[in-house]
């Protein structure tokens, strides 16, 4: 963008000079389709599928996340840069959790092998 | 991205002193001429403006991210070293009123991004209500999480040393798939039995009691997985944070309606309403991911 | 200081495994009394004369062109090129090559230190705040670390309330011991002589006390010092089997045997019979007498001796009913 | 007096005002301070107030240089400090130099000040944010005075569990609040530097037309933004598992202490980046302007301070080899660990040969960055030996990790900052300093730092654990030998504080590039005025120094007529 003239006139027909105005169509349908899915989370919990349901749900859920960001947000007409920058703090939580679990899971052994034989007392007989 | 607003007080030409001479450029029109109150000395156009303060909000968005990343690697850890606990513990908590919830932010959400939409297009009324929306589903899900919390608390499942189940949930069998059945609450039992101590029935007992009960009973049942405890700390550290941050908007869009009310924003200057709404719909994310992550263990 | 170029990169190159003599104590390190201790050395002096050889080029070069091209009368600079792939590949890619081989060698290092040998002989050892204590296969229990010569040993470490590291620097080991697990190393001494045993994660008052010593002896003595650590309650006068209680259970790093207070410890112990009442924190006061002591010592927190924090470990069931006894003796017999 | 061209009306008036109107003048009084948005003031407090928490540190480091003189008694008597009184030492002196000094040292301070100056902006995009960051760090330092009046810290400034959690009676909860409060501090600062440096450059300076100091500062944001909220969290949880034992990092109750460790080093590495990017980059401007000479391979030092800024985020484990940590984590820990050693490499031998052929100029920051580069290459390379896992598995814990941190903090950061201090100060407070004295102190800064320092590489590799109140004997003639050293470089650092002190009540009048600098903040007066420029200054290549040429007459560098700027490729 480089140096724009703001007419309030602009601003009667859905348009703004500063930034893109979102669509009431888009806001709502994006808001209907968010109570949908939460439904879909909910329904599928009652579905054992074992290890499978919490990634569903993780799924699930990122699709809610990514609608909100895309349309909520604005990512979808903004400026990339907004949206690389959001990225970027995925990618570091993720490289954080990741790290992390990989560790404690190799590590793992040793600590089961000492509460085998000190086990904790359980928390609420204390 | 790198591309940056043109001083069309061009290079060399003395700047009026005082410095609003660039703003004046960049305002025609909106504010009549030269002088805009809305645009601060040190930025050029009001677009400068409205771009330095989005990617402003967009790198706060960036440390709220990592700052619950902390809570987020707590609890996978925990889940994938303690699955037992999460088995157990879920059936505390409420799925109806999480989805609730979860319901009431995605419709604040909504109203926020209306917000912005009125504030863009001069619908000053418009701007008022949506504002107005929104901070009353901010007290909703408040009044809700108070709902769940004061349950909680009343039976003893608080967070660290405060986690003393005197009324917890005993199991009956545990499916292979590790699933915790046949949960019945310590006071329910008590109520069928007619448990008491010294004639005092279970209902009516304090504290102490309470717990002497439950631990009496407890014998009987599946054992509780150790590191219940520890769920629970991780359930309310989240929500809790969550919740901090629920206020945190609260305060911001009181502010918000206040100015609103007042006119202040316009098609030429709307970013607060933006940036609030921007934070508020991180709020609103961060709780996509709670609700499944601890209401919808199975 | 034997630290040749050639010497350390053969070591490299070849598996340090035929190790050959270890290095006496020098300005860098001490003995190399360990198996791994040679080639983790090597390592070091690589990386020493790669470090020692970049700077000297950094250096000098620097100190030169302040030499030739400093300011002065008649002095000007000249242009020169502002840029030059070839120079930056060149120390992109050499000093990657280098820093390449520094981590697998000591990587390689790293699988020694980690691959405890089957036949390792196991002792086990328990860090508290601030003491070690190692017991031995025949259940023989010590304050020092005794190992026999040219045998692995495995240690099995835990920790009954913070953080501790196990360090042997003659050995080139080192090992947090954590609290709610275990976690273990292993080394096989090569050179008989005593060295030190330091704790080397911060771990409150006494830290910088948390020190013992390894001793390594020959496998018969080894042997011989185990059997007789096992049984000496029943052979030794009491008293001197409760002074060696009293090292065993670290009560030294907190308790002078005389009356005056040890720094940042609790009361001296010395004259214990004779001054007849203590007064207590929690106001009440009370006089000293075996069941007191006996209580002081297996739950220090039921009476604090005022002007004192509650900070010692509860003895209760690290202690046998024996040891206790005696224990209790020698104290009796302490005079201011 | 303001630079202005000839052709400019009414150059005379402006030049006037330049003189009447700088940002020291503009407004009087306490509140015209204390309130001020002005990046320029903000700067100075920070400088003060960083400066106070440097010698505050500096003091606890002598005093238990002091106690190590001697190894304690037999008795564990020391020679005036308990075992508890020595840990406080270490602990609060660490946790003040790191999160009080060093940390805001060059960006909150002298970055402060500079940036929007060099981008010929007028502030940054946040002034108000920038007044809250600096008024955080003030919160901040109140909670580290209630921790000295609340019986002192005594965890070490890495707050390792449970000790920290369980067992410390000191007032950890405080040192905690004070650590979370200025993290938000710092991240501000992060924030409303990485908006500005993207959307105030001024027409024609794109990214890589960005002096690299700012390039630098870029980086830094980078990583206080990213990573600094982590520390936030760890720290509540920690404060939440102090008061309210909710088991996350507690063993006794099921919790992970070598998780701790994972959160905290998650920040504190990158962190240690956050000291030395800021110093690098101060480098790179003084030696190019006093070698007179462009900066050698620009985008290749550009670059490489965001690759050290992201490479810094994958390799936090190389402190915790021996913590229990797994083999796997800790393997590929030690891999990455080399990844950040390159891109130094690369900035020094830029440096390097920046200076060929040049015309150095020995002047008081010259004199600092030649420090930097002895001292940052001994540290720096002496990092290699803590990365490779088989030898750092000997040296963890012991002097000679104390040894290798200060030669990068103290021989790397502070003089980097002492550089950049000399270098902008004219142009920051309109006065000049003595050379003399400021060379003079800068010699016995220092012999002092490598006789403090040097000797702790020595016993560390012997064996010498950190973190202890007494020693064997065999070590005594090196502590001696650091305690001495550490009362020279004190000393030595007298000597600048009195330097600039004296400038500042008697300093003759500094001109407005008194180095010949060709990046924007010498175009305007010094002391810059309040909206630090009078017209909009002209951006070119920030390294072409033959835009300036010396004038007499100024007693500093104006620029040269009608001289036509190389064209920017
Ligand atoms: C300014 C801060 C700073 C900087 C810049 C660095 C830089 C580096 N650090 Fe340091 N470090 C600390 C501050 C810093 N460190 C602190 C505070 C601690 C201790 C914390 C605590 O426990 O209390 C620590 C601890 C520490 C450890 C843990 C030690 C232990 O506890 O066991 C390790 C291990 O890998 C390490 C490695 C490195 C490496 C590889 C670099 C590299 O970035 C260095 C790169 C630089 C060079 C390589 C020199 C320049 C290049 C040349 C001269 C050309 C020649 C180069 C080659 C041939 C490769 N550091
Ligand atoms: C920026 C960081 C920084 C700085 C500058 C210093 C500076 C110094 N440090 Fe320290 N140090 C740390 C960070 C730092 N340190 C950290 C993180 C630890 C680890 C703590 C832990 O284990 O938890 C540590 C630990 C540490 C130890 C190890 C303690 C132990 O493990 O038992 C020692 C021991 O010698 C030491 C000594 C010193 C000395 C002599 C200085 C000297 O350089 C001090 C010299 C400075 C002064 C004496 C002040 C003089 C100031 C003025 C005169 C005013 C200044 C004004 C102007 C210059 C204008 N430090
Ligand atoms: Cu045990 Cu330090
Ligand atoms: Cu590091």
């Amino acid at each position: 963008m480089s140096n724009t003239h703001l007419h309030a006139g602009d601003a009667a027909h859905g348009h703004n000079a500063i930034a893109h105005v979102a669509s009431i169509k888009v806001l709502v349908g994006v808001f209907v389709l968010l109570l949908i899915l939460t439904g879909v989370t909910v329904g599928a919990v009652f579905v054992d599928l074992g290890a499978l349901n919490i990634w569903i749900a993780m799924g699930i859920a990122t699709v809610k996340a990514l609608l909100v960001a895309m349309f909520f947000m604005h990512l979808a007409y903004d400026r990339p840069f907004n949206g690389i920058v959001f990225i970027a703090s995925l990618v570091f939580a993720g490289l954080f959790v990741s790290v992390l679990l990989l560790d404690a899971r190799e590590y793992k052994p040793n600590v089961d092998s000492y509460r085998a034989l000190s086990p904790l007392v359980p928390s609420s007989s204390n | 991205m790198s591309t940056t607003p043109h001083s069309t007080a061009g290079v060399a030409a003395p700047l009026p002193h005082g410095g609003h001479g660039a703003a004046a450029q960049g305002s025609h029109g909106d504010q009549g001429h030269g002088h805009n109150p809305d645009l601060a000395h040190h930025f050029d156009t009001p677009v400068q403006q409205f771009d330095a303060g989005k990617l402003g909000i967009w790198t706060f968005l960036v440390t709220e991210v990592l700052f619950f990343s902390g809570l987020f690697c707590a609890y996978s850890i925990w889940r994938s070293l303690h699955p037992e606990a999460f088995m157990y513990a879920h059936h505390y908590l409420d799925t109806k009123l999480g989805a609730t919830n979860t319901v009431v932010l995605l419709f604040s959400s909504l109203t926020a991004a209306w917000s912005v939409r009125c504030a863009q297009l001069n619908q000053k009324r418009g701007l008022v209500v949506c504002l107005a929306l929104t901070l009353m589903c901010a007290f909703g899900f408040l009044g809700i999480k108070f709902v769940e919390y004061s349950h909680k608390l009343h039976d003893g499942i608080g967070w660290g040393e405060s986690y003393q189940p005197h009324n917890p949930k005993l199991f009956t069998t545990l499916t292979p798939s590790g699933h915790y059945k046949g949960g019945k609450y310590v006071s329910e039992i008590a109520a069928e039995r007619g448990l008491a101590v010294a004639g005092v029935p279970y209902a009516d007992l304090d504290v102490p009691g309470k717990l002497a009960i439950a631990n009496e009973l407890r014998t009987e049942f599946l054992p509780e997985p150790p590191t219940v405890r520890t769920f629970f700390s991780i359930y309310y550290g989240m929500t809790g944070l969550h919740g901090v941050h629920v206020v945190g908007g609260i305060l911001v869009y009181i502010w918000l309606l206040v100015r609103a009310l007042r006119g202040r924003f316009h098609s030429g200057y709307f970013g607060p309403v933006d940036y609030a709404a921007l934070y508020w719909h991180l709020v609103d994310l961060v709780w996509i991911y709670l609700f499944p992550m601890l209401y919808l263990i199975h | 200081m034997s630290f040749q170029l050639p010497i350390a990169l053969y070591a490299l190159v070849n598996q340090a495994a035929q190790a050959p003599a270890p290095r006496e104590a020098n300005l860098i390190f001490p003995v190399e009394a360990s198996t791994v201790a040679r080639g983790l050395d090597d390592v070091f002096y690589f990386i020493l004369w790669v470090s020692i050889i970049s700077f000297v080029i950094v250096i000098a070069a620097a100190a030169l062109f302040v030499l030739r091209y400093r300011a002065r009368e008649g002095h000007k600079e000249e242009k020169t090129a502002t840029h030059g792939l070839g120079l930056e590949l060149t120390w992109t890619i050499i000093p990657t090559i280098l820093v390449t081989i520094m981590f697998f060698a000591g990587f390689k290092g790293f699988l020694e230190l980690k691959t405890a040998p089957q036949n390792a002989e196991t002792i086990l050892v328990e860090a508290q705040m601030w003491k070690w204590s190692f017991t031995y296969a025949n259940g023989a229990q010590s304050d020092e670390l005794v190992v026999p010569l040219g045998r692995p040993v495995k240690l099995v470490m835990s920790s009954i309330d913070v953080l501790h590291s196990l360090y042997i620097p003659a050995f080139r080991v080192k090992q947090d011991v954590v609290p709610g697990r275990y976690t273990s190393l292993w080394f096989e001494p090569i050179l008989a002589g005593t060295y030190h045993l330091f704790c080397t994660e911060y771990c409150g008052t006494q830290h910088s006390s948390m020190i013992t010593s390894v001793r390594v002896v020959p496998e018969e003595q080894y042997q011989a010092e185990l059997t007789e650590l096992a049984n000496f309650i029943d052979r030794l006068p009491p008293l001197e089997a409760g002074e060696r209680v009293f090292r065993m259970k670290g009560c030294a790093t907190c308790h002078n045997l005389t009356a005056e207070t040890r720094a940042g410890g609790g009361p001296g112990l010395g004259g214990l019979a004779m001054n007849a009442s203590r007064a207590f924190v929690d106001g009440s006061s009370g006089t000293v007498d075996e069941q007191y002591i006996r209580e002081s010592i297996l739950v220090p927190g039921a009476k604090v001796v005022s002007g004192y924090p509650n900070i010692m470990t509860p003895y209760q069931g690290r202690i046998t009913e024996d040891e206790l006894r005696v224990l209790i003796e020698y104290l009796k017999s302490l005079t201011p | 007096m303001a630079f202005t061209t000839p052709a400019a009306p009414g150059a005379t008036a402006l030049a006037s005002q330049a003189d009447n109107d700088n940002y020291l003048k503009h407004g009087r009084g306490v509140l015209s301070w204390l309130m001020t948005l002005d990046h320029k003031r903000i700067g100075v407090m920070y400088l003060v107030a960083v400066l106070t928490a440097f010698f505050l540190g500096g003091i606890f480091a002598l005093v238990l240089r002091t106690e190590l003189f001697f190894p304690a008694d037999a008795s564990n008597v020391g020679l005036f400090l308990t075992p508890d009184l020595y840990n406080q030492m270490f602990s609060l002196h660490g946790a003040i130099m790191v999160f009080l000094f060093i940390i805001p040292s060059i960006p909150a301070a002298l970055g402060n000040f500079i940036l929007p100056v060099m981008l010929g902006a007028k502030d940054v995009a946040f002034p108000r944010l920038n007044l809250w960051s600096f008024y955080l760090w003030c919160i901040g330092a109140v909670f580290f005075l209630i921790v000295l009046m609340q019986g002192g810290l005594d965890t070490g400034w890495t707050f390792y569990t449970p000790y920290s959690s369980t067992k410390s009676l000191t007032a950890v909860v405080p040192a905690l609040m004070g650590a979370f409060i200025l993290g938000f501090s710092s991240i501000f600062t992060g924030i409303n530097f990485l908006v500005t440096l993207h959307k105030m450059r001024p027409e024609g300076m794109t990214f890589f037309r960005m002096p690299l100091f700012l390039w630098g500062l870029y980086a830094t944001a980078i990583i206080q933004v990213l990573a600094t909220p982590v520390l936030g969290i760890t720290l509540l949880l920690l404060i939440v598992e102090r008061t309210k034992n909710i088991g996350i990092f507690d063993p006794a109750l099921g919790g992970d202490p070598v998780l701790f460790q994972h959160f905290f080093w998650f920040y504190s590495h990158p962190a240690v980046y956050i000291m030395i990017l800021p110093g690098m980059a101060i480098i790179s401007e003084v030696i190019s302007i006093f070698s007179r000479k462009h900066i050698f391979g620009y985008r290749f030092i550009a670059c490489s301070s965001i690759a050290i800024a992201l490479f810094g985020f994958f390799v936090w484990g190389h402190h915790m080899f021996t913590s229990g940590q797994s083999p796997l984590a800790a393997t590929i820990f030690s891999a990455l660990t080399f990844s950040v050693a390159i891109p130094s490499a690369i900035k020094v031998f830029n440096w390097l040969t920046t200076m060929y052929k040049g015309n150095i100029v020995l002047r008081a920051p010259m004199v600092y960055a030649l420090g930097f580069l002895f001292l940052f290459a001994i540290g720096g390379l002496t990092g290699l030996f803590l990365g490779t896992i088989g030898t750092d598995i000997h040296l963890h814990d012991t002097y000679f990790v104390v040894a290798h941190f200060h030669y990068v903090m103290v021989g790397g950061t502070l003089w980097a900052f002492l550089a950049g201090l000399y270098h902008w100060w004219p142009k920051m407070f309109g006065k000049m300093y003595s050379e003399r004295s400021a060379i003079v102190g800068s010699i016995v800064a220092f012999i002092g730092f490598n006789l403090t320092f040097f000797p702790q590489f020595l016993m560390g590799s012997q064996g010498m654990p950190r973190r202890y109140f007494t020693y064997v004997p065999e070590f005594q003639i090196y502590h001696q030998l650091s305690t001495i050293g550490a009362f020279t470089l004190f000393a030595g650092l007298l000597i600048v504080a009195y330097n600039l002190i004296h400038s500042l009540l008697k300093g003759e009048k500094a001109p407005n590039n008194p180095w010949g600098g060709a990046t924007l903040e010498w175009q305007c007066s010094s002391p810059p005025p309040y909206y630090n420029f009078h017209e909009q200054p002209v951006v070119g290549d920030p390294y072409d120094l033959d835009r300036v040429q010396w004038d007499p007459k100024v007693g500093g560098y104006v620029d040269r007529p009608g001289y036509v700027p190389t064209v920017l490729h």
